[in-house]
């Protein structure tokens, strides 16, 4: 494992800064302090810090509908992202996205998506372009279960092979696509034998191993990069919470849930740095209050932020006119 | 009589359209047990059972094209598209397939099928809002519903299900919540019938979806401060239109406003006004017919901007106003 | 093999019957007689004629821009075709649809599509439809392999294997998506390999094979049939002439085109049925004789036919309200 | 001045943008060796080699999606869908993405691409012919271009390409054989400026695309033999519309048909005469504004129908009288 300790620490704190993000989140939206609804990813921290970790900086990512983890991983800074989704003036999208389309571009990451399997095409073109411009970058696409059964996903991951374009399809599988099972949505067990369909590799890990995640897309990343051409990875994984806002979960049990939050990808983790001494518990409540902390001024931030200007209402329509 | 919400009005068109022809059933994501997005089909699969009420896999061109193909052999589906937007993805299934089929075969098929879908901004950014109901006027073989109270929402639905052909039906997300009166007795509304919704004699204001309520906010208002007496023409079908009901009452006014909620560029704003010029209201037109449709932005996050996006009560106040002096 | 004598005779018939009218219509078309353009199958009537005599009359298909075979195979007239490309009020549509829509429900076809791809969703619904009235019909689904990278393969044949559709995919390999080679479209080499990503059985078979073609169509039509839900075949063929109208083929060698053509469905099953008896030179060429004849019939009934009318332009635009 | 064909302005643009900048790049189905299915790309795989012409799969979603992508990122694509029938399977990547992706990220990106496709009727029944620009001038976000002429093909080709912009570029399919003067030199024409074909003072006839051409033979017969003299404005671009030269024509014509060949019902006509209407030009208006569109039924196939489908010069003639008499 090439991954130094700090490295595996700073892991640990972006799942930690994830879950605390959106856990803060969730409690705005469920007292209406946020208005717009999002989609949480706690339960699934692994996939979007393992995925980010075992990238360059430079090499693009493209997201989802479920996309806070992602782009924290990416490099996001919280404040901003917080900003957003107060739709205020000082968020990435200066609030004109909000959580479905939260996006930081100067980290590389094309976008959240409203559309389900909406940012796989455009994953594949960001790809060719760096083909075309001779870039050794690669393109991590995520997307849920749920999107492998939209067409976009479909001619996109032909595309993408036929050219062969530096992407890794990273489907993150959670076993639902909002209340629809598995076995309601497709009639095979393993996600990944689609790749054989579009003659590229596929492969099924377990999405809540933070190592087993970053190092197959290293691996996967890397046979991207260097010519190969795209390749899929299934990470299974749940999402703890509902799919959105005001979701009774009545499509699965509250023991399936128990049995998932026992793989709780951050605690699994923090034991495994514990045991191996890279972590100690003090130094574990260290992390967690300076996460705390960066969420507090997240939100003091995205609530003294102001709201954009009506006057302003028309700018980023079009780009202005140029000379 | 009794009250109920645009929710339960669409879903009681349902329910008894259901009960009635065992040919109608429905398909959709997540109308099983989560009951749809908008949870207007709540308790239908534990009725229905999961034949009629059919949850799909995220395939919207797979669940259009499904409902065509369903239709031409002898079935009545209802699908549900769970955002407007989402239509653009299965547009093909609806515009190139479904629209045309009878045409293009010479009368051999039909196509007796509904797509329902909820439209309009509330809170869920550009993706997630939109009023697109202008595309699918511009669709010959398309009927094009979009109803404004839960009276007509049940009593349209029902008479679209019923229709031979591929019928457009448009729900608003804040329609839903929207209460008003639905006898208890069987109903069917005539597609193409407009509703005039409050009459007056000063100035036509012609609203779509929800739009029609703040077009009768606006009404009051301007009766009440103003001393304009407004008359609120409702089409409640873009296709077909009601032409005659929209021209008699501007020949009576002599001044027309039209309101909805799309984008005002490109929607249903400009036929309707084009219709009322090239007719013989032309000639009892007192004003320029003023258009207060959505900005032509994409629909912004922002609860501020979407609100400046939307046609507002004021908006609608001041166009007729405009006209009127 | 169950094939009566009769049978087959009226299948090798069948094929003449596809050729004869395409070439008759190329003609048209290359002196301007015939005004659209249009896709002949000429070189996979077997396929056409295989799988539409492996299933019973009641049974549907969904055919293609290139569906003259299907059309006739099924059990068309072929002068309500020829009278349809001719854009007369006596065709199938009425003149209305033209080649790209040709279409007769008598026989349970469900028509051709001008869309590639288009037709897929509508048969796995006509699928639905037969299931849920509780008929015990089987759809065949006729598509090209450049249909099968549009997103509407893909959505509808994962909905058919999730809900288990009696519908029989048949891919017609013609090896080009109009000038675009299978190495351009796909990077795989047995198409059929993508029904393991749905959950289905999948083969490739010989397309210019008749007795393959309509073996393997019954074979899995009679398990769609039984409930086991849909499969897919890869029928190989190749098209003898241009994609369409003043298609100058440089694409594809003449080489190439040589050596599919001593391929010929029609030759090879003729000297089989001759070499076992079933059919005699002679024979051979009275059937000849008699579709010309039913060309020749078809071309004077399709000439000799009134346009439509203008004034009925608007009819069928919409059903006409009922009572 | 030497003559061009649509097809050849099309193409001369292309190759002049490819060659001036090595970002733009073309994608599509067929556009290889093939040539396009209307041969505008005969030549330019062998010139440009297979990595800047890059023949697709028949995968709309993904061709635009992938424009969308690699425009985001650094190159300038100009995609081709093969008709525009087609868009509707790539509507999602048209209008909820490229459209929407600059505003609703902020003004983070942007996606200067250019998708090409072909409308119009042309004997090839209902899937391959429509015209559905009115569609895409709805959807905030993206231009529509709509050229007629083959100087106006090429020269806002080019602005399209240079503009940071998603474009769709409409052209026709009858367009490309029409031939007309093009210089050598190298031009661009700006979007968002109309141009008058044809000075005229009785009535304004407002026309886009192949349309441009009838309304021209149109205006001609009318000098004849009626003695009216027609204005023949062609917006050129629907988005941005150069509405200030269409109402200037009307106040000094006091007189307005507008011809496209889309369906009447829907199509950028209802747009323009209610921009028309409600501007200055109300009060200088003699007569209802006419619209001289397509039917409202699907194309037919059947050439004679087809025809009938179309707007005819005879068409136009009959709603200038109409309206100047
Ligand atoms: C094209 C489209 N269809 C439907 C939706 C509504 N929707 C949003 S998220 C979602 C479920 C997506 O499932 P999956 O891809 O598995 O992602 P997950 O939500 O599980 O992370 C649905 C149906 C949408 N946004 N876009
Ligand atoms: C959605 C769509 N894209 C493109 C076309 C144009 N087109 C018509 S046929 C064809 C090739 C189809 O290839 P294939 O599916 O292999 O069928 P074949 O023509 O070889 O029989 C193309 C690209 C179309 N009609 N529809
Ligand atoms: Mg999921
Ligand atoms: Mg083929």
């Amino acid at each position: 494992m090439q991954l130094s300790k700090e490295t595996q620490i700073k892991m640990y704190e972006d799942m930690l800064k994830i879950r605390a993000f959106e856990e803060q989140v969730d409690e705005f939206i469920s007292r209406g302090a946020i208005t717009g609804t999002t989609h949480l990813c706690i339960g699934q921290e692994a996939v979007a810090v393992g995925a980010c970790y075992a990238i360059r900086h430079d090499d693009y990512i493209a997201s989802t509908h479920r996309g806070h983890g992602h782009c924290i991983a990416k490099g996001a800074q919280i404040d901003k992202m917080m900003a957003e989704l107060f739709g205020k003036e000082t968020g990435y999208c200066k609030g004109r996205g909000g959580s479905l389309h939260i996006v930081d571009m100067s980290t590389n990451n094309l976008g959240a998506n409203g559309i389900v399997g909406g940012g796989i095409p455009i994953a594949v073109g960001a790809a060719l372009s760096v083909k075309m411009q001779k870039q050794d970058k690669v393109v991590v696409c995520f997307f849920g279960d749920g999107a492998m059964n939209q067409g976009a996903f479909h001619e996109a991951a032909n595309l993408a092979s036929v050219w062969k374009l530096p992407v890794v399809f990273l489907c993150e599988n959670n076993q639902y696509g909002m209340s629809t099972p598995l076995n309601e949505a497709f009639n095979i067990k393993d996600l990944s034998i689609r790749a054989e369909g579009y003659g590229m590799e596929g492969i099924t890990i377990d999405g809540n191993d933070l190592l087993e995640v970053y190092q197959t897309v290293k691996d996967f990343a890397e046979k991207a990069r260097s010519g190969e051409g795209p390749n899929l990875i299934v990470a299974e994984t749940y999402r703890w919470k509902g799919h959105s806002k005001s979701d009774p979960r009545k499509y699965r049990t509250r023991e399936e849930e128990q049995e998932w939050m026992k793989k709780d990808p951050i605690a699994a983790f923090e034991k495994k740095l514990i045991k191996e001494g890279i972590l100690s518990e003090q130094k574990a409540e260290e992390i967690k209050e300076k996460v705390e902390k960066i969420i507090e001024d997240a939100v003091k931030y995205a609530q003294e932020s102001p709201y954009p200007s009506v006057e302003n209402i028309t700018d980023y329509v079009y780009v202005e006119e140029e000379a | 009589m009794r009250q109920l919400t645009g929710r339960q009005a669409v879903a009681e068109a349902l329910m008894e359209e259901m009960m009635r022809d065992e040919k109608v059933f429905l398909l959709g994501e997540d109308i099983g047990i989560y009951g749809g997005a908008f949870g207007v089909t709540a308790g239908f699969i534990e009725k229905f059972g999961p034949e009629r009420v059919r949850n799909t896999p995220i395939s919207e061109a797979a669940i259009v094209g499904a409902a065509v193909g369903a239709s031409m052999t002898g079935m009545r589906p209802v699908c549900e598209i769970m955002f407007m937007d989402f239509v653009t993805i299965a547009s093909d299934q609806l515009v190139n397939q479904a629209a045309k089929l009878r045409f293009m075969f010479g009368g051999q098929a039909k196509a007796p099928m509904v797509l329902r879908t909820p439209a309009g901004a509330a809170a869920a950014g550009g993706q997630h809002t939109q009023s697109l109901e202008a595309w699918f006027t511009h669709i010959p073989g398309l009927k094009v519903v979009m109803p404004s109270t839960p009276y007509d929402l049940k009593g349209l639905l029902k008479a679209s299900i019923r229709d031979d052909n591929p019928v457009l039906f448009v729900e608003h997300k804040l329609g839903y919540g929207e209460k008003g009166e639905v006898p208890e007795e069987d109903y069917v509304i005539p597609l193409g019938v407009a509703d005039i919704k409050r009459e007056g004699k000063d100035v036509t204001i012609i609203a779509t979806s929800h739009m029609v309520f703040k077009a009768l906010e606006a009404a009051k208002y301007l009766e009440q401060k103003e001393g304009i007496d407004a008359e609120v023409v409702d089409p409640r079908t873009l296709v077909p239109l009601d032409i005659d009901t929209i021209v008699n009452s501007v020949c009576k006014t002599g001044r027309a406003v039209i309101v909805h909620e799309a984008c005002e560029r490109g929607g249903v704003g400009g036929e309707i006004a084009a219709r009322i010029i090239d007719s013989r209201a032309f000639d009892y037109l007192d004003a320029p017919i003023k258009r207060v449709g959505g900005l032509n932005i994409p629909v912004p996050y922002c609860p501020v901007l979407e609100k400046a996006y939307i046609p507002s009560v004021e908006k609608i106040v001041k166009a007729v106003k405009e006209v009127v002096y």
